[in-house]
């Protein structure tokens, strides 16, 4: 198995939360989360808000520390290192945002934005290699090109994304991050996008991950899923296996709900309390019993399916 | 509900119109008189002419004369170089430093941000005219101390208002798309921060110019900054103040009008308002 | 949607934490802000400090012009001046935190009871002119969030631009020519209460003492000598006071708590007490309280022209006749004044707002 | 027949700006029988918000009703005096907000917040009023009732703050209750089940529901009639079945096609963009992205063809052709 593009080994990231007067809280956003992304392959994160899924992506991109764990590029490990140490990795990776209008700079033309990734981070590159390979990209996300010389401000939401993912493809990264590319889209735009990041996927051989709390859209998308809840991974493996067999009970009732199934498993309301040991799910779970207090590791599932956070999930295969 | 992008035609169309606003032509015609003033003035703004002292307003002296018998439209004319590039000076040199010290706090934030806010916060609690008088006290007299007072008055001005107006695009997307290209800090505040808000900083710009004017005359009411008789608008309407009650108003009114023309033309400029809080004018 | 990029947007715990756990979070946070207050206070200090010790001249004019080396030098012992710097420091803040601020070289009396005997004329003027600026300030600000194109938001505004365009001291001038000179309404500039006789000390204020001794002559007397400086000085406390208004009112109008409670056919009245005055209050009173704290030092040039003995005139006599310690005790007392008022409205403001006090 | 409460006639909102009138409506014609659920479905832009906002006559700053009328039990509500208005806001006709913990103010607690509401619409003094407002949050499968009433609205997250929202408009025991996109800002697992609570709780309230969002799937599962928005007008109007079997304008059925993804097939999605607002459509404002346009629509407005059992379409078209 080749080496992944990107690997992320035991991630944490604790906030200060300042709740009330002198009443400090600290609240694990992101408490020990692992994953891969092989080249050629799509890895979809998926989960509420506040499980944490932002935040991984901005750690992964240095726009934030993280507090503990390990983030290796293409076998180095980047999260350690300073803005001027991390730049060169740069261009390896790059980031689409999920807010397209907000994702670019109003004084600029498309045109300008697009070629800035390309000034700092393949300087190699003179003007004119710079300007074929803005054109490249702009043509391979189908971008009108009466739009390049354009404002921002000229341009629809879903053409926006399209020139933010050209953007991020123009310094040939091998990892291109999507935190939540279509959740500000309206439905009729949000297919136009999926369908173009389905034809990139093949095209371009680089590994993309891909945010969202919008289930179907990273159905459509994802090869592998990673499950999110409070920061914690609770399930992992091949999406077509996960969406067609969910183990963890959080995973059942995520999709049951994306499907608007009221029979499936459902969860009971969103307590204040975190429990300070075992499945964070706990005070949520129908199948919750007093064992669901001990520690719940990541174990894996029966040949290659993926791993589960829950005695439950991996009982069934093991008795 | 609004439609997304507003047609552009409508813009170009005012644009045209927002430069002659009376504003601006007020403010055209005393940047005039600061450049050529000194040299159309009828009468000799620094040679006094006791004989005819007090004199009101008449075909000879439009402005009337005052207690040495300075001709008032003369030393008005010519005090309008004084003011402006006395304020201009500082303005440039306080908000330059203030600026760039905003745009760092609110881009590096952290420490910086903390300890800088605090710093503001003990020069903004010493009241203007007091803090001049204590820096006058220290520094003594003249140009250039009303200069430096000017300054360090909008030194924190400019710290707080451009840190505020670039805080909120420092989380914006469009910044940690450009960190993400491998800009450094001083790349990203220069290229993106201070272009989208050279709107505000334009308007601070101007509103702080008149601010400092006020001040400036302000402190030579008192007697500080500039000496008479050098003619400077505060130190005019000094001279003429003990004659006021006498019912004597010109030597005093018309630098006064000077002042409030320079601030309208000034603040007319932008329509944003410095709510200028505490902070506020003499 | 999504989560806020960096804090998740994990509910607090439930409100009702035990009552101990509650004081202490309050004590630790009291504590925070008293040492806040202590730095600024210090730096403050540091500031004068260094001026008193950059003017270089107190000993030469404390001496006298045809001194010899010799007098100098004791004279420079008998003040420790050849002390170390921070030595003179140490015995500088000491000085103050014992209230002594030096002597006056012109009054030649403490600078300390010079200026209690002054504060509160200065007070009194402030206090005056904040109510004068409350009286318009306000009903205009909340009537031109509502009507934004109305008469009272032109008024407003064209008050307020003219307030921010005029200098508070020749606007001075101008209200004694018209209404002294020209129609004799008002009294001369020439302080409180011309020659009537002070009312017994109780608060410094002559209004207040007046109306507590019951001697309302005395108490319309002052109100008549108080009316041109306050108007005057009004002039300048009142724009921020109306643009904070009008915004903050505005900003609660626009709100959907607002637009919900009118969609529930909450009266009129209601909604506009409750819910947007209630929510547009903490920053207008916020800005009332830090322009008295800031007009107190601000008032200088409006005393000077009505020559209201207050600490502002004070200061520029002093000024004028190389007082400095003098100069410097007004200085430092108004700082000191404007960041208590700071800290008392930061306190307030975490009282008032559930959002901060329950977290 | 049930009596109709709600009905708006050619509805038409305009709001004049520096750079001419924005018309967010452009004639909008529903209306709501007594006890049934209506959802109006359209993207950013359609004007489905305005729609609510003109029928409680809550329109934003500078915006009128510029064209038709709308009228509650026959009375025109653009011409009630301000008593009358006051008095058909809550009490008829309640509303619940997008952004749950926005819509609450962060100054009062809960409970204060539903005794107002309870005292402007229903008789009763405070203790009646404070009694009410903890009946109103039971059966909202809210874990601590009691604890809720005296929290303040950061406290809450946005399913609980949505719950009591729900309490709150329910309080006033509307005969209508607007709901503005009310799950969209909460999270997938919350979302189904203030929708579920939402639908049982005006059921047993016997109340109408008119319903917006900008998901067609949410829409479809809860309304039982549905009008589907686009560029400020009503281009199609059916019961549910009608609507999503058998949908006869082009826009509802490409809405359609983008609504269900299927894994490995191509998404599909609506080329073009939203026609500006800044001028009034004569002409279907769909043309430009429809792909069954022909001269007719370039031509004349869209008629409003309306089938024998009630299901109204505004295309040139006769009988869409699948596929």
């Amino acid at each position: 198995m080749a080496e992944p593009v990107l690997s992320v080994r035991d991630l944490h990231m604790t906030y200060r939360v300042r709740r009330s007067i002198g009443a400090v809280e600290e609240v694990r956003g992101v408490d020990g989360v692992s994953f891969d992304v092989p080249t050629g392959t799509t890895v979809g994160i998926v989960g509420e808000s506040g499980s944490g899924k932002s935040t991984i992506g901005r750690c992964v991109l240095g726009l934030t520390r993280p507090t503990g764990g390990e983030i290796q590029l293409l076998g180095t490990r980047i999260d350690s290192l300073s803005a001027r140490q991390l730049r060169p990795h740069r261009r390896h990776m790059q980031m689409v945002f999920q807010m397209p209008r907000r994702s670019f700079d109003p004084l600029l033309t498309v045109r300008r934005s697009v070629e800035q990734p390309l000034r700092r981070l393949r300087s190699e590159l003179d003007a004119d290699a710079r300007a074929t390979r803005v054109a490249e990209v702009l043509e391979a996300v189908k971008l009108g090109d009466d739009l390049w010389d354009r404002r921002p401000g000229e341009l629809s939401g879903g053409q926006l994304q399209r020139a933010a993912i050209a953007r991020a493809l123009a310094p040939e990264p091998a990892l291109v991050f999507l935190d939540e590319p279509t959740s500000a889209l309206d439905m009729s735009v949000r297919g136009e996008i999926l369908g173009l990041l389905m034809d990139l996927k093949d095209r371009v051989d680089a590994a993309f991950a891909f945010v969202s709390h919008d289930l179907e859209a990273v159905r459509a998308v994802a090869d592998e899923l990673v499950v999110l809840y409070l920061g914690q991974v609770v399930e992992q493996g091949p999406a077509g296996r996960v969406f067609a067999d969910p183990r963890h009970p959080y995973t059942q009732a995520l999709l049951a709900a994306g499907r608007f199934e009221t029979d499936g498993v459902t969860l009971g309301p969103r307590g204040d309390q975190e429990p300070a040991s075992g499945c964070r799910l706990a005070p949520r779970c129908p199948f919750a019993e007093p064992r669901c207090r001990e520690l719940q590791e990541l174990r894996p599932l029966q040949d290659e399916l993926g791993l589960a956070r829950c005695w439950k999930a991996t009982e069934t295969v093991d008795a | 509900m609004t439609a997304e992008a507003t047609p552009r035609s409508g813009l170009a169309g005012n644009r045209r119109r927002r430069w002659l606003r009376p504003p601006v032509v007020i403010l055209a015609v005393l940047v005039l008189l600061a450049v050529i003033g000194p040299a159309i003035v009828p009468h000799d703004p620094v040679r006094p002419d006791p004989m005819n002292a007090l004199q009101p307003p008449s075909w000879q002296h439009w402005f009337g004369t005052d207690n040495l018998g300075f001709d008032v439209f003369s030393r008005v004319i010519y005090a309008t170089r004084v003011d402006f590039s006395l304020a201009l000076i500082a303005v440039l040199i306080g908000g330059g430093i203030g600026s760039v010290l905003g745009a760092l706090a609110a881009y590096r934030g952290g420490w910086l941000d903390t300890v800088l806010l605090r710093v503001v916060e003990v020069v903004q609690s010493f009241p203007v005219f007091l803090f001049g008088i204590a820096l006058f006290a220290a520094f003594g007299d003249g140009q250039r101390n009303l200069v430096i007072v000017i300054a360090a008055v909008n030194l924190p001005l400019y710290l707080r208002q451009i840190r505020s107006a670039l805080l909120p695009l420092r989380t914006a997307e469009f910044v940690q798309a450009a960190r993400c290209a491998g800009l450094g800090p001083t790349g990203v505040v220069v290229r993106h921060l201070l272009p989208n808000a050279r709107g505000q900083i334009l308007s601070l710009f101007a509103l702080t110019c008149a601010y400092a004017i006020q001040i400036i005359a302000g402190l030579s009411f008192i007697g500080l900054g500039i000496e008479p008789p050098f003619p400077e608008w505060g130190s005019m309407i000094n001279a003429g103040a003990s004659y006021i009650i006498q019912g004597i108003w010109w030597p005093s009114v018309f630098p006064g009008l000077a002042i409030v023309l320079s601030v309208y033309a000034l603040s007319g400029l932008t329509s944003e308002r410095l709510s200028s809080g505490p902070g506020g004018a003499v | 949607m999504s989560e806020n990029d960096t804090v998740p947007s994990v509910p607090s715990r439930a409100p009702g934490r035990s009552g101990h756990r509650v004081i202490a979070a309050w004590g630790r946070f009291l504590i925070g802000r008293l040492a806040l207050l202590v730095l600024v206070l210090l730096a403050v200090s540091l500031l004068t400090f260094g001026v008193t010790r950059a003017t270089g001249t107190p000993l030469y004019v404390a001496v006298g012009q045809q001194a010899t080396q010799e007098m100098i030098d004791a004279r420079a012992e008998a003040l420790g001046l050849d002390l170390p710097l921070w030595q003179q420091y140490s015995n500088y803040l000491q000085n103050l935190l014992r209230g002594n601020l030096g002597q006056s070289r012109r009054t030649f009396t403490p600078v300390s009871q010079d200026i209690a005997e002054r504060l509160p004329a200065t007070a009194e003027l402030v206090t005056f002119s904040i109510l004068v600026s409350l009286l318009w300030a306000l009903p205009l600000g909340i009537r031109a969030a509502r009507k934004p194109k109305g008469f009272a938001a032109r008024i407003g505004e064209g008050l307020a631009q003219f307030g921010v365009s005029v200098p508070g001291f020749w606007l001075g001038l101008l209200l004694i020519f018209a209404f002294y000179y020209l129609l004799g309404l008002f009294p001369a500039p020439l302080g409180r209460l011309g020659n009537v006789p002070r009312p017994p000390f109780v608060t410094g204020f002559f209004t207040v003492d007046a109306l507590l001794a019951g001697q309302v002559s005395t108490f319309l007397t002052a109100l008549w000598y108080l009316a041109l400086p306050a108007i005057t000085l009004s002039f300048t406390s009142a724009p921020p006071i109306f643009r904070i208004t009008r915004s903050s009112v505005s900003g609660a109008l626009r709100s959907d708590f607002v637009a919900a409670a009118r969609s529930y056919g909450i009266a009129h009245r209601l909604v506009m007490r409750r819910h947007v005055l209630r929510n547009a209050a903490p920053p207008v009173m916020n800005l009332v309280a830090m322009t008295f704290g800031y007009l107190i030092g601000g008032a200088v040039l409006v005393e000077v022209v009505f020559s209201w003995p207050g600490i502002g005139l004070y200061a520029v006599r002093a000024m004028d006749f190389s007082d400095y310690d003098a100069v410097l005790g007004v200085v430092l007392l108004s700082a000191v004044i404007y960041v208590a008022i700071y800290f008392v409205v930061d306190l307030v403001q975490y009282l008032l707002d559930p959002r901060l006090r329950e977290g | 027949m049930t009596e109709t409460l709600l009905s708006m006639v050619d509805v038409e909102v305009s709001i004049p700006t520096a750079n001419g009138d924005v018309v967010p409506l452009q004639g909008v014609d529903l209306d709501v029988r007594a006890g049934e659920t209506v959802g109006l479905v359209g993207e950013s832009g359609s004007g489905k918000s305005m729609t609510l906002r003109a029928a409680l006559r809550l329109l934003p700053e500078r915006a009128a009703v510029s064209r038709g009328d709308v009228r509650w039990r026959g009375r025109s509500v653009l011409r009630m005096e301000a008593a009358d208005l006051r008095r058909y806001r809550g009490a008829e006709v309640a509303m619940i907000f997008q952004d749950p913990v926005a819509a609450l103010n962060p100054m009062l607690t809960v409970e204060r917040q539903i005794v107002d509401t309870y005292l402007a619409n229903r008789e009763g003094d405070a203790t009646a009023a404070r009694e009410a407002a903890h009946a109103a949050l039971l059966g909202l499968d809210i874990p601590d009732p009691a604890g809720v009433l005296g929290r303040y609205p950061h406290q809450l997250s946005g399913g609980m703050a949505q719950r009591v929202n729900i309490a709150m408009a329910l309080v006033c025991e509307p005969d209508l209750l607007l709901a503005d996109e009310p799950t969209t800002g909460l999270d997938v697992t919350t979302q189904l089940q203030v929708l579920d609570l939402l639908e049982r709780r005006v059921r047993d309230e016997h109340a109408a529901l008119l319903f917006i969002s900008h998901d067609l799937r949410v829409v479809a599962r809860l309304c039982e009639r549905i009008g589907v928005m686009y560029a400020g007008r009503v281009v199609e109007f059916g019961t549910r079945e009608q609507i999503t079997q058998d949908p006869r304008h082009p826009y509802t059925r490409a809405l359609l096609s983008c609504a269900d993804l299927a894994p490995g097939r191509r998404p599909g999605f609506i080329r073009g963009q939203v026609p500006s607002l800044t001028i009034r459509h004569e002409l279907c404002p769909f043309r430009a992205r429809c792909d069954h346009v022909h001269d007719a629509c370039e031509r004349l407005p869209p008629p409003r063809r309306e089938t024998t059992d009630g299901h109204l379409a505004a295309c040139h078209l006769e009988v869409v052709p699948h596929g």
